[in-house]
Formats: structure tokens, sequence, C-alpha cells
């Protein structure tokens, strides 16, 4: 599947530093590692221009797009870059002029999402003057190289190890289940395995934890019908079913449809009389959730593209800007699971101890569900 | 035995027995648990319910000779007004300022249509584009100044609540508990009766009261169109406007009200999509065309109440149960109910010497048999497409019996004949 | 006697036309009341701004004595008037109940209708007029005579005393028109005021109290039926003498063009509409079809165009076998087509004159040049139509919509005759057009006879089908009941085969 | 009436419309806290550059194409609502398909093209089919089409076929195999910068825009000048008309289908040459704004190439609002909704005024009526 170019793991940089320059390593699919969790401290100040073209949908959507706003706005608070920001039509015709007009007035472009990767190549190509960087596509060639080159010295991309987190989450909810059913919600399948990815790190996780767990697991649509990011009214129905069948904690990675979820989690807490949990994902949505729903997320996935978002902008401005993938993994907590609310708090050690075994490469999370 | 002297209730309900004996004995030869599950009807009854209030808005603006393709649109306004009205000012001010939203959108569809004279469909479609330009640009004014909400969705949407039949589903009065008989009758595990009782189980428990108004609706409906003098003025409205106007009564004036009506629930179905018993939020574009299948479920019901009702559930059933069908098993189970439903149309048509119809029957009945005995499961993107199939399938059939307004869609301006 | 109504200087314009033109009517209380003139005099005009259907520009009105103003038939309906009319105002998929109720629906609370009133109701004032019905059938069930009843007792249902019928004869054949005529009388004996419209002119006679003739929209004169002849009528109308339609000397040779053989017709729903049907036309020749509406007349024409199967026999065009041809080929091999209903099958109406004349010969000379429409033949033909057959249009460039009813009735019958049909269907020719288009169109049918075209000849006029026909066959239920000779036949007889009074050949 | 008059009238319509929808769109604006003339100025500045112009073109092309397929079914009463489904399904076999066999580059083009008119084709004309042997009405038939070819058949098909080894990089390149670029239409750069200059930034003017223009200059023909377009043209206006004069209803249904769908078919071709394959998120909605494009250009083939830059000059002006920040891009999406309905609006109410006139000046030639009688 299409996940293939992430999955490669790359060497672990020196977590301490910023990413370094891997240009010339032997292998050409080499990832540097962000540094993501090492930004404490002063950053200088910049006085570079950023533009950044949303995912459809824009700010506001409580995961994704939102997560990039955080980190654009903090390098504007910590760094005192000046930005714009814009997002595609509906059908996302036309991301590539966005592109263009964001590289017109910027130093560097931050384009958020897969779908960016093509057009992002092409504009890249034209402005080779503007750095280029996108979320969730390692931005690599494949055309005259298996392994992959990166489309041009400005181009890089920042990727995301979404099944070692979603292994993490997926050891939480075994360690919670009492039924020893649990259930997957996966927004739209043939994506290049984007989203099984995750499917697949949530079961390796929960059969790391107990072998025999069942996993119900359902995708809302499948590509090229993306509604299903979109239809919490859907994820709803699936959740309930699942709940109904004896599902007690259920894992979505569906985008906006997460909130059906959410809901359904609610409702059948309500009818069976025994609650059951949800688990978020890209954000920490319990603190995004309505407060009604908040008591039921367990716990949330956590992608930091705001992380990626911020070092990508910050590299910029001290000059290290990487062409190619940037892995976002555990081991610099470009994933992981959040705390909020303290439900996993008990069960806090054994995810840690995950979560080592993983980042020391004892555990490899596959990226194909089995 | 005339089945057509049969009143229509009646009739109906005769084909909703048969058709839960069928799943039934399917259900039982494949053990397959969620065909009758109470679940299950609760799901059909979910996913029909906006199927169901734009369909019965249809049938207004239809019965009043008003072609409303615009039912997307209005449910579009719906589902935008639905929301904001519930978070800001409580769930039941949502549902009015989504219906009051889709009357709004109705009301233009009848100047320019009614008024202005412009092709039915043209205004409907014109309506179609214009309203998500209006959620969309409202939504940046105004979703993005609420806490949780965004230029494409809402804050979370709160409902107005569920209704528990007390007694049959085990609802409370005052503070007491009452028995749950049809559960009890489920739980026994008597062929048929138990599978009706939970079928019945799932439509008495945790009901919206919006799915309840939408079915009250349906009798409703029924008896003002066909009972009383509004209905009967607004009827002639469709099938001759000129004998309306013959006889003093004003055809503008209840074709402006058939459409707006007809807007007005089509807002309610799009508030009922925002509520928390669908969404629980207000998301773009997600009508995802239930408007359009509510145009399909008006013709497939014969542009009558009891018949949208039927085409609504005929579609919410195989969705939720495609949806609820987490191992393609059930889905698998419906193409064995569906080469049934075709063999039982094979004989009907032979019966009636359609020799052609009885032939298409037997081929499609057989190519799903063969299908359902070489398969275990259905692969999930052939169980999205499931109700469409359906409905198309039955429209094969039974479309050649269906009849519209005799003056649906046509230009009316009054002193021309 | 009082006066029920008092119209004067009654004006009204549409765009292009003076419908009415300072008109003045008066008609006393208790008279049946006849209004003539020729097709778009502006009868039916004045008789909607009556019944407050349209609203006159200028003039004023009074009944019983006091000014009204309607500005729609509520009014008009609680001044006590109520009106028939010419194209009945009948939903087809209600009842008769529904039908007759509508807008005088008498209801229990919440508005809904009280139907068993209504229908004692209905009972009574069925009885007390003689005019009965089934109140539970459905429109679309009944025949042309009894549908005509319906919209008589809806008017009487509202308790009116000024009854306007608008041409309710044009539909009737001559025994239902007496009784009607009955009925009439009966209604006037019981106190009631009738306005009636017909330009049959004896039957106008047999009827009236008085007559008013209308004439380009202006009143012409009010006279009493003893003090006039028919022929002083005809002239009060049209302002000269009135043709006939009489044709002189047999054309008719031995070449059959059209030969039907037991055609049998079904509908949708395997009903026989067309029984066993056998007749042939030669060269030269007209065959009349006499039938009241609703026998088959219509599917049988339909089945010999093309536009219905034919479930069993064979029809043969000049000796070749053309039952299972389509339309198209049908027409190529030269039969004409002149339908009874020019808007609905005849012509274009929001395209040019020229591409209405091309209509039916798209695939022929001079309208098409290869696979491509030819425009400027289509022009120059369009424009010799407009000069032989006196359409009156600015343009040929202009809407068919634009022109008047007779224009375009003579548009279509240029269309079929220039081009040279072997075998014309023409289903009533002249209906609704005047008198002067009406002898052209005649004109040209008796010429085209003369140079060898077989003619189908359906009409309502029985006096216009006697005098064209060389054969008259009276269709009964979808079969042939007879076959008579028009020169030996009085409309009177015509009429007893139409409704089956009497049988046989003549 | 007099020639002025006439072309008065035409024009009356669309520029009432235009001027309604800018009107309301001002008071929008306004009433968000933007000047609409700094926001219009930005529209129109933004799209009076070369670059610019390319994008309104390649976006106009699909819309174009779309509008035209919607306008066939249009002009005889046919609404094809399944555009949409029939141009995925297309592109997709057709850049399937077409990557798959081996021909020389020119006659590869060719291949895709025909294969995807044929597999709209067939799409549409199976609901032409069921219109007139079952009686379904192809408003419903293809609703229900669409979700089949979009949530069912392209779904199936796209996985079963990128899975055939066609990963063109990271999931945003995931698609059917890549089209060598030999069979790709070439772009029309050069043609656009023989008239002025050097267009920069890499953007390439599609040369599908030269389909567009054949399919337009096609349909005007087909339509307006030979016999099938007569015959077509009757049925839409009065298909009883038509069928007692020849012409064979139930043909032209299924044939006005047939042809909507093969158009319908290369709808898709822009977005296919501009990618090189089919891509698992193709740009879907162009079947509707087809729909709306028809409408607006009033199924004339020249007022669909002006409704489509209309469209593709909003949806290209929502890119540089968001940057100049004079207005919210909102904006657009309202003006296109408004636009369409004030235009229907007005249209109607213009041939109104026409019907009338000519019914006057018909009258006028009777001699029934003086000029100035009617006018009193
Ligand atoms: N007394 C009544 N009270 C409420 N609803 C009624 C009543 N009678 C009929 N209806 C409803 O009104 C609608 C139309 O009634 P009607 O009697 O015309 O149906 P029908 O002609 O029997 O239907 P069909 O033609 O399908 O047999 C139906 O939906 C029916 O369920
Ligand atoms: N609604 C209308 N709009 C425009 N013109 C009209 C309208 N109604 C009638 N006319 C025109 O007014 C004139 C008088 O029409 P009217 O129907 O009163 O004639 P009529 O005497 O009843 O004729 P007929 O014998 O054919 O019924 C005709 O020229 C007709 O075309
Ligand atoms: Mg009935
Ligand atoms: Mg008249």
């Amino acid at each position: 599947a299409g996940g293939d170019a992430v999955t490669t793991t790359a060497p672990t940089t020196d977590t301490t530093a910023a990413p370094t320059d891997t240009t010339e390593t032997t292998e050409a699919t080499t990832e540097t590692t962000a540094g993501a969790t090492t930004t404490s401290g002063a950053v200088a100040a910049c006085d570079s221009s950023v533009g950044l073209v949303f995912d459809i949908g824009g700010r506001g959507d409580q995961s994704f797009n939102d997560s990039a706003a955080a980190g654009l706005e903090r390098a504007a608070d910590e760094m005192g870059i000046t930005f714009t920001e814009a997002s595609p039509n509906d059908d996302g015709s036309n991301r590539a002029e966005l592109l263009q007009l964001a590289a017109d007035a910027s130093d560097i472009v931050l384009a958020i999402g897969f779908l960016f990767e093509g057009d992002a190549a092409a504009v890249g190509a034209e402005n080779p003057e503007v750095s280029f960087a996108v979320v969730d596509s390692p931005m690599l060639d494949f055309t005259d190289n298996p392994e992959g080159v990166p489309y041009g010295d400005n181009i890089a991309g920042l990727v995301f190890s979404e099944e070692q987190g979603s292994f993490l989450v997926g050891a939480a909810a075994a360690l919670k289940s009492t039924t020893g059913t649990i259930g997957f919600i996966g927004g739209v399948s043939g994506v290049g395995g984007l989203i099984e990815k995750f499917e697949a790190g949530y079961q390796a996780g929960a059969m790391a934890v107990n072998p025999d767990i069942e996993i119900l697991s359902e995708y809302i649509t499948a590509a090229p019908d993306f509604d299903g990011f979109n239809a919490p009214d859907r994820a709803r129905e699936i959740a309930l079913a699942m709940y109904d069948g004896g599902a007690d904690i259920v894992y979505h990675a569906a985008g906006g449809s997460g909130a059906g979820l959410f809901e359904a989690a609610s409702v059948a807490s309500d009818t069976s009389g025994s609650k059951v949990w949800a688990i978020g994902v890209d954000s920490d949505q319990y603190n995004t959730a309505d407060p009604a729903v908040q008591e039921f997320i367990l716990t949330s996935m956590l992608k930091r593209v705001d992380v990626a978002v911020f070092e990508a902008i910050r590299a910029q401005c001290e000059g290290t800007f990487t062409a190619g993938p940037t892995a976002y993994d555990l081991s610099v907590d470009g994933v992981g699971y959040s705390t909020s609310g303290g439900f996993v708090d008990d069960i806090t050690d054994q995810l840690e101890d995950f979560k080592a075994q993983i980042v020391s490469g004892d555990i490899v999370v596959p990226t194909e569900p089995s | 035995m005339n089945w057509e002297k049969l009143p229509a209730w009646l009739r109906w309900a005769l084909y909703a027995a048969v058709g839960v004996f069928v799943l039934t004995v399917v259900q039982d030869f494949d053990e397959t648990g969620s065909l009758t599950a109470a679940g299950s009807s609760q799901s059909m009854l979910r996913w029909a319910v906006p199927i169901l209030l734009a369909g019965l808005g249809g049938l207004f603006s239809e019965r009043a000779g008003v072609v409303n393709i615009g039912l997307e649109g209005m449910m579009i306004l719906g589902t935008w007004f639905g929301a904001w009205g519930a978070v800001v000012y409580g769930p039941w001010w949502g549902i009015v300022l989504g219906m009051a939203a889709g009357a709004v959108g109705g009301l233009l569809h009848a100047i320019a249509t009614v008024t202005f004279g412009v092709d039915h469909v043209i205004s409907g479609v014109a309506i179609n584009i214009l309203a998500p330009g209006i959620t969309r640009f409202l939504s940046s004014e105004v979703l993005t100044t609420l806490p949780g909400g965004s230029i494409t969705q809402s804050p979370r949407v709160p409902g107005v609540g569920t209704f528990t039949l007390p007694i049959l589903g085990g609802g409370s009065i005052g503070s007491w508990q009452t028995p749950d008989f049809f559960g009890w009758l489920a739980g026994r595990e008597i062929f048929l009766i138990s599978d009706i009782a939970s079928i019945a189980k799932g439509l008495v428990t945790r009901i919206s009261w919006v799915s309840l108004i939408a079915l009250l609706l349906v009798p409703f409906t029924a008896w003002l169109l066909w009972r009383t003098r509004f209905g009967l003025r607004l009827r002639i409205c469709g099938e001759r406007p000129q004998a309306g106007e013959a006889q003093g009564i004003n055809v503008y004036r209840f074709k402006y009200i058939g459409v707006v009506i007809s807007g007005a629930l089509s807002g309610l179905g799009g508030a009922f999509i925002a509520s928390p018993e669908l969404s629980g939020i207000y998301l773009e574009g997600q009508t995802t065309g239930r408007g359009f299948i509510g145009l399909a479920a008006l013709i497939f019901g014969n542009w009558r109440p009891v018949g949208v009702l039927g085409g609504a559930l005929l579609f919410g059933y195989p969705f939720g149960i495609g949806l609820r069908d987490l191992d393609g098993s059930a889905s698998h189970s419906l193409i064995l109910v569906n080469a049934i439903g075709l063999a039982a149309v094979a004989i009907w048509a032979a019966t009636r010497g359609k020799r052609v119809d009885a032939v298409l029957a037997l081929v499609l009945g057989l190519a799903a048999a063969a299908w359902y005995l070489t398969s275990d499961t259905l692969p999930d993107v052939w169980i999205n497409i499931l109700p469409f199939v359906i409905v198309l399938i039955v429209l094969v059939f039974f479309a050649q019996r269906l009849r519209a307004p005799a003056a649906d869609g046509l230009r009316y301006r009054k002193g021309e004949n | 006697m009082a006066t029920a109504i008092e119209l004067s200087g009654i004006t009204k314009r549409f765009p292009g036309v003076v419908a009415n033109d300072q008109v003045n009517l008066t008609v006393e209380e208790g008279e049946i009341h006849a209004i003539c003139g020729e097709n778009g005099a502006g009868k039916s005009t004045l008789m909607k701004i009556l019944y407050g259907m349209q609203q006159a520009d200028s003039g004023t009105m009074k009944v019983h004595g006091r000014e009204v103003r309607f500005v729609s038939p509520t009014e008009a309906i609680a001044a006590g008037i109520g009106m028939v009319h010419q194209h009945f105002m009948l939903a087809d998929q209600l009842t008769v109940l529904e039908n007759v109720i509508l807008g005088a629906e008498p209801t229990k609370a919440l508005g809904r209708i009280d139907f068993e009133a209504a229908r004692e109701h209905l009972r009574e004032v069925g009885q007390a007029y003689g005019l009965t019905i089934d109140p539970n059938d459905l429109i679309e069930e009944l025949e042309v005579g009894e549908r005509q009843r319906v919209e008589i007792i809806k008017v009487l249902y509202r308790g009116a005393k000024i009854l306007i019928l608008d041409e309710p004869t044009a539909v009737l054949v001559p025994q239902e028109v007496e009784e009607l005529f009955r009925n009439m009388r009966g209604l006037k004996e019981d106190g009631a005021t009738i306005l009636f419209i017909d330009h049959k002119l004896d039957e106008v006679l047999a009827i009236a109290d008085t007559i008013t003739v209308l004439r380009d929209g202006k009143t012409v004169a009010t006279v009493k039926p003893n003090e006039v002849t028919a022929h002083d009528l005809a002239e009060l109308m049209v302002g000269s003498e009135l043709p006939t339609p009489e044709t002189t000397e047999s054309t008719v040779t031995d070449q059959v063009a059209l030969d039907v053989e037991s055609v049998t017709v079904l509908d949708e729903d395997e009903r026989v509409l067309v029984d066993d049907v056998t007749f042939r036309i030669r060269r030269g020749e007209v065959v009349g079809i006499a039938g009241v509406e609703g026998n088959g007349q219509a599917e049988l024409v339909d089945a010999i165009l093309g536009t219905r199967p034919v479930h069993r026999g064979s029809i043969k065009l000049m000796g070749e076998d053309v039952t299972l041809l389509p339309v198209r080929a049908r027409r190529e091999r030269g039969i004409g087509y002149i339908p009874q209903d020019r808007h609905r099958e005849g012509l274009l109406l929001t395209a040019p004159l020229w591409e209405n004349a091309a209509l039916g010969h798209q695939t022929q000379e001079p309208f098409v040049n290869g696979i491509f429409i030819d425009r400027a033949g289509s022009k120059e033909r369009t424009e010799h139509i407009r000069k032989e057959f006196d359409v009156r249009t600015p343009n040929v460039d202009v809407h068919a919509h634009a022109l008047s009813g007779g224009n375009q009735q003579k548009l279509i019958v240029g269309r079929e005759m220039t081009a040279d049909p072997i075998v014309l269907l023409a289903a009533h020719p002249t209906r609704g057009i005047d008198v002067g288009a009406q002898a052209e169109v005649w004109d040209d049918i008796k010429l085209a006879r003369s140079k060898g075209m077989a003619t189908l000849l359906i009409s309502a006029d029985l006096d216009e089908l006697i005098g064209l026909s060389d054969t008259i066959v009276v269709m009964l239920r979808g079969g042939l009941v007879a076959t008579l000779d028009p020169a030996k036949l009085s409309p009177r007889e015509l009429g007893a085969y139409m409704t089956g009074a009497k049988e046989g050949a003549a | 009436m007099s020639l002025s008059r006439r072309i008065l009238l035409a024009l009356a319509a669309p520029v009432v419309a235009l001027v309604v929808a800018l009107a309301m769109s001002s008071v929008v604006l306004v009433l968000s806290g933007s000047n609409p003339l700094e926001a219009f100025a930005d529209m129109i500045g933004h799209a009076s550059r070369l670059e610019t112009m390319v994008d309104i073109l390649n976006r106009a092309t699909p819309i174009y194409i779309a509008g035209v397929a919607v306008a066939i079914g249009f002009r005889m009463n046919l609404f094809n609502i399944g555009v949409e489904g029939q141009y995925l399904l297309a592109a997709l076999v057709a850049a399937h398909v077409g990557a798959l066999v081996d021909l020389p580059g020119p006659l590869r083009i060719v291949f895709i093209l025909v294969v995807a008119m044929a597999v709209g084709a067939a799409y549409s004309g199976f609901a032409g089919v069921l219109k007139v042997t079952r009686g379904i009405s192809e408003v419903i038939s293809t609703i229900m089409l669409n979700a089949i070819a979009i949530t069912g058949l392209i779904a199936f098909l796209i996985r079963e076929w990128q899975a055939g080894g066609a990963i063109q990089g990271g999931v945003g390149r995931v698609g059917t195999t890549p089209i060598p670029d030999s069979g790709l239409i070439p772009n029309m750069n050069p043609v656009l910068e023989f008239f002025t200059r050097e267009i920069r930034q890499g953007k390439q003017l599609t040369g599908v825009l030269v389909v567009a223009i054949l399919v337009g200059i096609v349909y005007h023909l087909l339509v307006n000048r030979t016999r099938f377009g007569f015959d077509l043209r009757a049925s839409g206006i009065n298909p009883f008309a038509a069928q007692v004069g020849g012409v064979p209803a139930k043909r032209m249904v299924v044939s006005a289908m047939v042809l909507s769908g093969a158009v319908a078919g290369l709808v898709g071709m822009t977005e296919i040459n501009q990618v090189g394959f089919f891509p698992a998120n193709p740009i879907k909605g162009l079947g509707f704004t087809g729909i709306a494009a028809a409408l607006l250009g009033r199924n004339h083939p020249a007022g669909i190439i002006l409704a489509a830059l209309i469209f593709s000059f909003l949806d290209i002006s929502s890119g540089v609002l968001q940057f100049t920040g004079a207005a919210s891009r909102e904006i657009v999406v309202i003006m296109q909704g408004v636009i369409i309905l004030a235009a229907v609006v007005a249209y109607e109410v213009a041939s109104r005024a026409r019907e009338r006139q000519e019914a006057k000046s018909a009258a006028e030639a009777l001699g029934d009526v003086k000029p100035s009688e009617e006018a009193a």
C-alpha cells in the first residue's frame, strides 16, 4: 500500500538537536527525525514570512487543520514570523493556485495534507527560492528511483508514524476493556493505506496486551467517496452497532466523523447503564469536545501536526531546512497519546513501557492491518 | 381478492408483515442476528426520518403542482439553522428555526416558480446551489464566533430528547418504570412473534420526539390532504389549477402554501440530521443528497403519504443495516431477501401475463441468488450502494404504475388555459 | 321582467388584440340569452369578465341592478353567477363529488369536509333538476356528456341563478344537444337565467329567447329569434354570406391509397380501443368518420399514422404494408396529418414558423440538405406557404405562439398540403377557426382531392362531414357500425347512428 | 419589433442578472464589514494576470464540457443529473485502460478519449433505456446511478486497479497506473504564448481546451444545424408534436442520454491529462457545476462558455481574496448562487416580454390593431 514509503524506519538522530542534514546518506529514502519535544528554551526571533494552506475545510475542524494552525500561531508568538493562510475550494480544485499565491508572499509554504503532494511538487519546482513542507507526505519522487528521491532541494515532507501512536491507544483500549471486545472506525478506506495504518497499529497494540481480544472494524466510505471524514451520523450508527455488539471502547480515525462516535458513546452508556469509551484522534479531543461528551473520551492518539509545523518554520528560520521526509514518531513525541481527563492514569506505566519498546525497536509496529 | 380495494394503510401494513416474515425466515436460515434486531429497526427509523420529511415536503409541493427539486437546498438551510438555533437558543428553537429556514427556501422557490413562472426544475437547481452558499457564508460570519464552531461546523448540537412508550416499550409513567412488553416478547425466541416484537421494540424505545412527529405527520398529511377543505383545494392546484380558479380558489395562494410547507418539512428534516439523533453537529455537506432521495421516495410512494413512508423506510432499512453490519453478513443476507423479493415479483408478473417483467425479475433474482450462494459476506463498497440498487430495482418493476398529479410541474398563470 | 345583468362599455385588451371593445349587453331575468359570433369575436372573454375570471379594462357591470366589480370568481359566485367553461374545468383524478364541491365545501370542525352533507346536497340538486350522476366516479371514467352534466351540477350546487354556458353543444351529438336543451328549459322554468354561447345558428334559434351577436369584439346587434332567419344571423356574425362545405362531382378513382384491414388497437391495459376495423380509401376520395368523441376515432388515426401499435390487422399504403413501419417512414411514403389539437400535436409553439413548417417533413426536400437542415430552403418554403395559404404573420421568424389560432391552423394545413400527401388524415381540420379560414381549408381539401389525394376526415361538425365526404363510416365503441352515403343523409340521422340509436348500412 | 429593441431584450436578462448579483453581493459584503469595491477590484486585478487567466481557463474547461453535457439533455427536456457519476466513472476506466494498452502517443490520446466517451455514454444511456422501457424518470435513475457509481463501482474499481502496482509516491498520489507522457494531450502554452508573453510559474494551459472547443462546435452544429438536432429540439419543445412529426420518441431519449453521457465522459479528461492518472481523490462536483453552467448559459454553446468562465473566475477569486483579505472568500459562493437565481428569473421575465412583443407584432400584421390604438 501507499504507506510503504513512510514506513522505512530511519535511524533516529540526536534528539537534543535540530534535525540533522541528511542529504548525502547512502539511502535515498533516509528520513530525518524531528526533535519535536526539544524546543524548550528560547528560540531566536525570525522575520520569515510563512504561507500556510489548509486542507479543505480550513481552520476550526478541531483536529488536523486546527493543530496546524496552532503550530503556526506558536511560531508567530515565539519567533515573530508573519503569516498568511488559505483554504481550498470545496472540491480542492485550486490547491496549486493557493500554493503559488502563498509562495508569492512567503519564504516557506506549508501545505496541510497529503492531497497537496502533486501540486506542491510542481509549484515547488517553479519556486526554488521558496521552501515547501507538506504534512503527511514524504514528498519523494519514485519515478526514476524505486527508493525515492526528494522532489527538490526546497521540498520537504512531514510524516507521522500514526501506527505507533495507534499502537499505544490500542494497548490502552485492551487494558481498559472489560468485555474483551473493542472497535475501530476508519474514515475512508483505499487511500493508499493511509487510514489502514491507524487500524494496523491499533490492532497490534491491543493484541500485544490481549492476544484474544476481539476487534470490530469498519470503514465509513471508500475512496473516491471522501464523505467518510465528514459523516458523524454514519460514525454514530457504526459506533452504536459496535457498542451493541459488545465493544466497550471504540477508536476512530475518521476526522470530522468522530463527533458521532462521542455522541454514540454517550448514548450507549446512557442506554446500557454501563460506561463505554471512545478514543479520539489527531489532537487531544478531550479538550475540544463538548463538555457533555468529554467524560467518554478515554484518550486520544496525538499526531503533533502543530509540532511539525512549528519545527518546519523554525528550520526555515535557522537555515536548517531539509528536503525530503522528516519523520515524527514516538521517539520524538511526534505521535503519542493524551491523558486529559485522567482516565488512563492507572495504565500509563504499561503504556510508557510499550512506548519505550517501540522507541528502542523491540516492537516493530506493522503498518498494514492483519 | 382485490388488493387495490383495501385501504392504503392496511395494504401497506400487509406488505410490511410479509416483509418481516421474509426477513425472519432469512435471518433464522442465515443465523444473522441483526435483520430484525431492535437496534436495526431503530436505525432504520433514524435514517428514514429525514428522507420521510423531505418526501412529505415534496408531497405538499407536488400535490400543489410545483415540482421541488430544491428540497436538498431547503434541507441544507434546515441543518444550519437547526444547529445554530439549538446551540444558541435551545433544542426546540433549533427545530423551529430549521423549519423556518426551510420555509424561506420554499418561499424563494414559490416566488420564482409561481409568481415568475420560472421552470420548476431550474429554480430548484438554483436553490440547491444558493443554499450551500448562504450557509457557508453564515458559518463564516456566525459559527466561527461560537466556541467550538468553525467555518464548516457548529459546536455540539443539543437534542430535543427521546421518548419511550410506557408498558409496550418499558418507558416510565411519572416515576413508575413500566414493564417492557415488547422487550419481554422479543426475548422469548418465538418464531416471527419475537422478531416482530423486537422490531416493534426498536420503534417504541428512545424515539426522538422529532421522529415521532415525523411519523405522526404521515396520517396527518393523509387526513389533511384528503379529508379537509384545505387539502382538496391544494390538490386541485396539482391536478387542474384552472378548475380551482374557476371555482374562485386562489391557486397562487395554495401553491405558495404547498411549497412553503414543503420547505418547512425539508428544513425539519435538515434540523433532524444535525440533531444528536443523527449527527449532533452541523457539518457542511452533511445532507449528502437526502433531499434528492426524499424526492425518490415521493415518486416511489406514488405521491401518497403512506407510500412516501414506505419509500423512506426502504431506503432507511438497508442503509442502517449496512452501517450496523460490521462483518458484512447481514448485508449478505439482504441479498437473499432481494432474491426472494424478485422471485415474488416474477410470480406476480407471470400471473398477470407480463412476460417481460417475469423473465427480467427471474433473471435478476437468480443473479442475486447466485451471488448470495457464492459469497459469505458483502464487501463494504457494495453495502453502501445496496439501498440505491434496491430502490432502482423496485422502480424497474413498478415505475409504470406510478402517477404524478396531472398538472405537476406545469406552469400556471391566472386567466390562461 | 327585471334585468338580471347589464354590461355597458366593457373593453378588454390583450397584447395586440382588443378582445372586447365597448361591449353592451342586457340580460333579462329568467330568459335564455344566446351570444353568437365567430371565433375570436370575444364571447368567452366577455363571459369570463362577467364571471370575475378576468377584469375589464373599462366599463361597468350591474347584476340585478346593483353595480358590481368582480376581482375573482368568488364574488361572482356569491352574486349567484355560475359558469360552465368551453374547456371543461374538471380534474380527471378527482371524484365527481370532489369536483362538484370544490370551492363550496361543507365543512365540520377543523376544516374537515363533511362528505355526507355534500353527498346529500348533491343528490338533492341532481333530483331537483333531473341530473343524476354517481358522486364516487372518477371524472376520467366519464363520457363527454356526463362530464358536462357534472359541470352544470357544479354550478347548480352553489345555488347559482345566473348560468353561463360557453359553447356547451360543441362536443355533443344532436341527441345529447336535445337533452341539454330540455335541461336548460327546465332550469329556466325554475327561475334561472341562462347565458349561452353557440355558433350553430339553428341551435341558437331553437332555444334562445334573445340573441346578441358579437363581431370583432363589438356588439353588432341584439335580436329576437322570431325576427331573424339563420341567414340574417350569419350575415350579422361575419358581415357576409356563410360558405358551405358542399363538394361538387365525385373524383373517386379505382386506385386504393389506404387499405385498413381488420385493425384492432389495444390500450396499455389491453382494453380494446379499435375493434376489427376495415375500410379502404381510394385516390380522390374523402372518407368521413363519424362518431361521438371517445369511440376510437382518435386511436384509429394514431394507428394509421403509426403512433400507436396495431395489435391485429394490417395497414397498407398504396399496396405496401406499413403496419410495422415507424411514423417517419410512413410520412415519407406520403401520409399527411392535420391533428385535432394543434397546440398539442401540431406545433412547436416556441420555435419559429419556418421550423414549424418543417415539422413532419424534416427528412425531405426542401427542408434538408444531407444530414443538415436547409435553412434557406425551409424559409423559402415557409414563405410560399404563407402566401398560398394566407398565413398572416409579420415574417417567418416569429414563434408560432404569436399567431392567432386560425393562422396557426392555416400554417398546419399549408404545411401538410404543400407536401402533396397521398393520404391525408384530417382530424377536425376546422375546429376552432373562424368562418373565413374554415372556407379556405375546405377549398384546400377539395382541390387536393381532385388531384387524387385520399382523405380520412374526422369532424364533430356534422355539416362539414356530410358536405365534404364521399363516404361516411360511423364508429361506435371502437367498431365500424355503419357505412353511409352522405348524399342521402341528414345530420339528425347521422347523429342517430353515432349514438347507436340506429344501425346498419344505408 | 425593431432590431435594436430585440437586441436590448436579449441582453437585458444577463445584464440584469449580473447587476442584481453584484448588488446583492455588495450588500452582503457591506453587512459583513468589507468594502465591495475593494473586493471586486482585487478579484478583477488578479484575474487580469496571464497566469491567472490560464488557471481560469483550466478550471472553465471541464465546467464547460459538463455544461454542454447537461445542455444536450435540457434541449429535449431531459435532466441528466448523472453527469457527475458518468464523468468520474468514464475518467477512471479511460485512465486505467489508457495506461494499459500499448499504443503510440497520438493514438493513445484518441483511444483514451474514445473510451471515456463510450463509458459515459453507456452509463448515461442506461438511464435512457430505463426511462423508455421501464418508465423511470431520468431524474431519479441518474440520482441512484450517481450514488452507485461513486460509492460503489468506482470505489471498487479504483481499489482493484491501484492494487495493480501504481503507487506514485505518498498517499497523495494514489491512483491508477500513470499514462505515459506521450499519451497525454500536450499543453497549449505555445499557442497562448504566441499571442502574448511567456507564461510563468509553470502554469500550463490544458490541451483539453481544444477538445472543449470542438465539443462546443459539434454541439452547436449538431443541435442547431442537423436533422438530428431538429428532432432533438422538437422533442424538447413538444414531444407529442415531434412524435407525430415522425421523430422516434424513445430512440431520441436514448440518443440524447447517450450523447449527453458521451460528452460527460470528457469532463474528467482535464484532470487526467494534468495529473497523468486517475487519482483516488479526483475533483468531484463538476457535474453539478455543469448543471448550473447550462442553466446560466441557457443551453447555448456561447452562453455556456460565458457561464463556465464566470463560475471559474469566481472560484479562482476565492483564492486571491484570502491573501488580500479584502473580503471573506465565501462571498464567491454566494455570488454563484445569486447569479443563478437572478438569471433564471431575469430570463423568464425577458422571455415573457419577448412573447408579448411577438404577439403584438403578429397581431399588427393581421391588421387587427393599429399600433396607435394599442398604445392607449
Ligand atoms: N379517513 C381517513 N383518515 C386518514 N387518512 C386517510 C383516510 N382515508 C384515507 N386516508 C389516507 O389518505 C390517502 C389517500 O386516500 P385514498 O382513499 O384516496 O387512498 P386510496 O385511493 O385507497 O389509495 P390507493 O389508490 O393507493 O389504493 C391515503 O394515504 C390514505 O392512507
Ligand atoms: N388570455 C389571453 N391572452 C391573450 N389573448 C387572449 C386571451 N384570451 C383571449 N385572447 C384573445 O382575445 C380574442 C377573443 O378571444 P375569445 O376567447 O373571447 O373568443 P371567442 O369569441 O370565445 O372565440 P371562440 O369561438 O374561439 O371560443 C382572441 O383573439 C383571443 O386570441
Ligand atoms: Mg382509491
Ligand atoms: Mg370561446
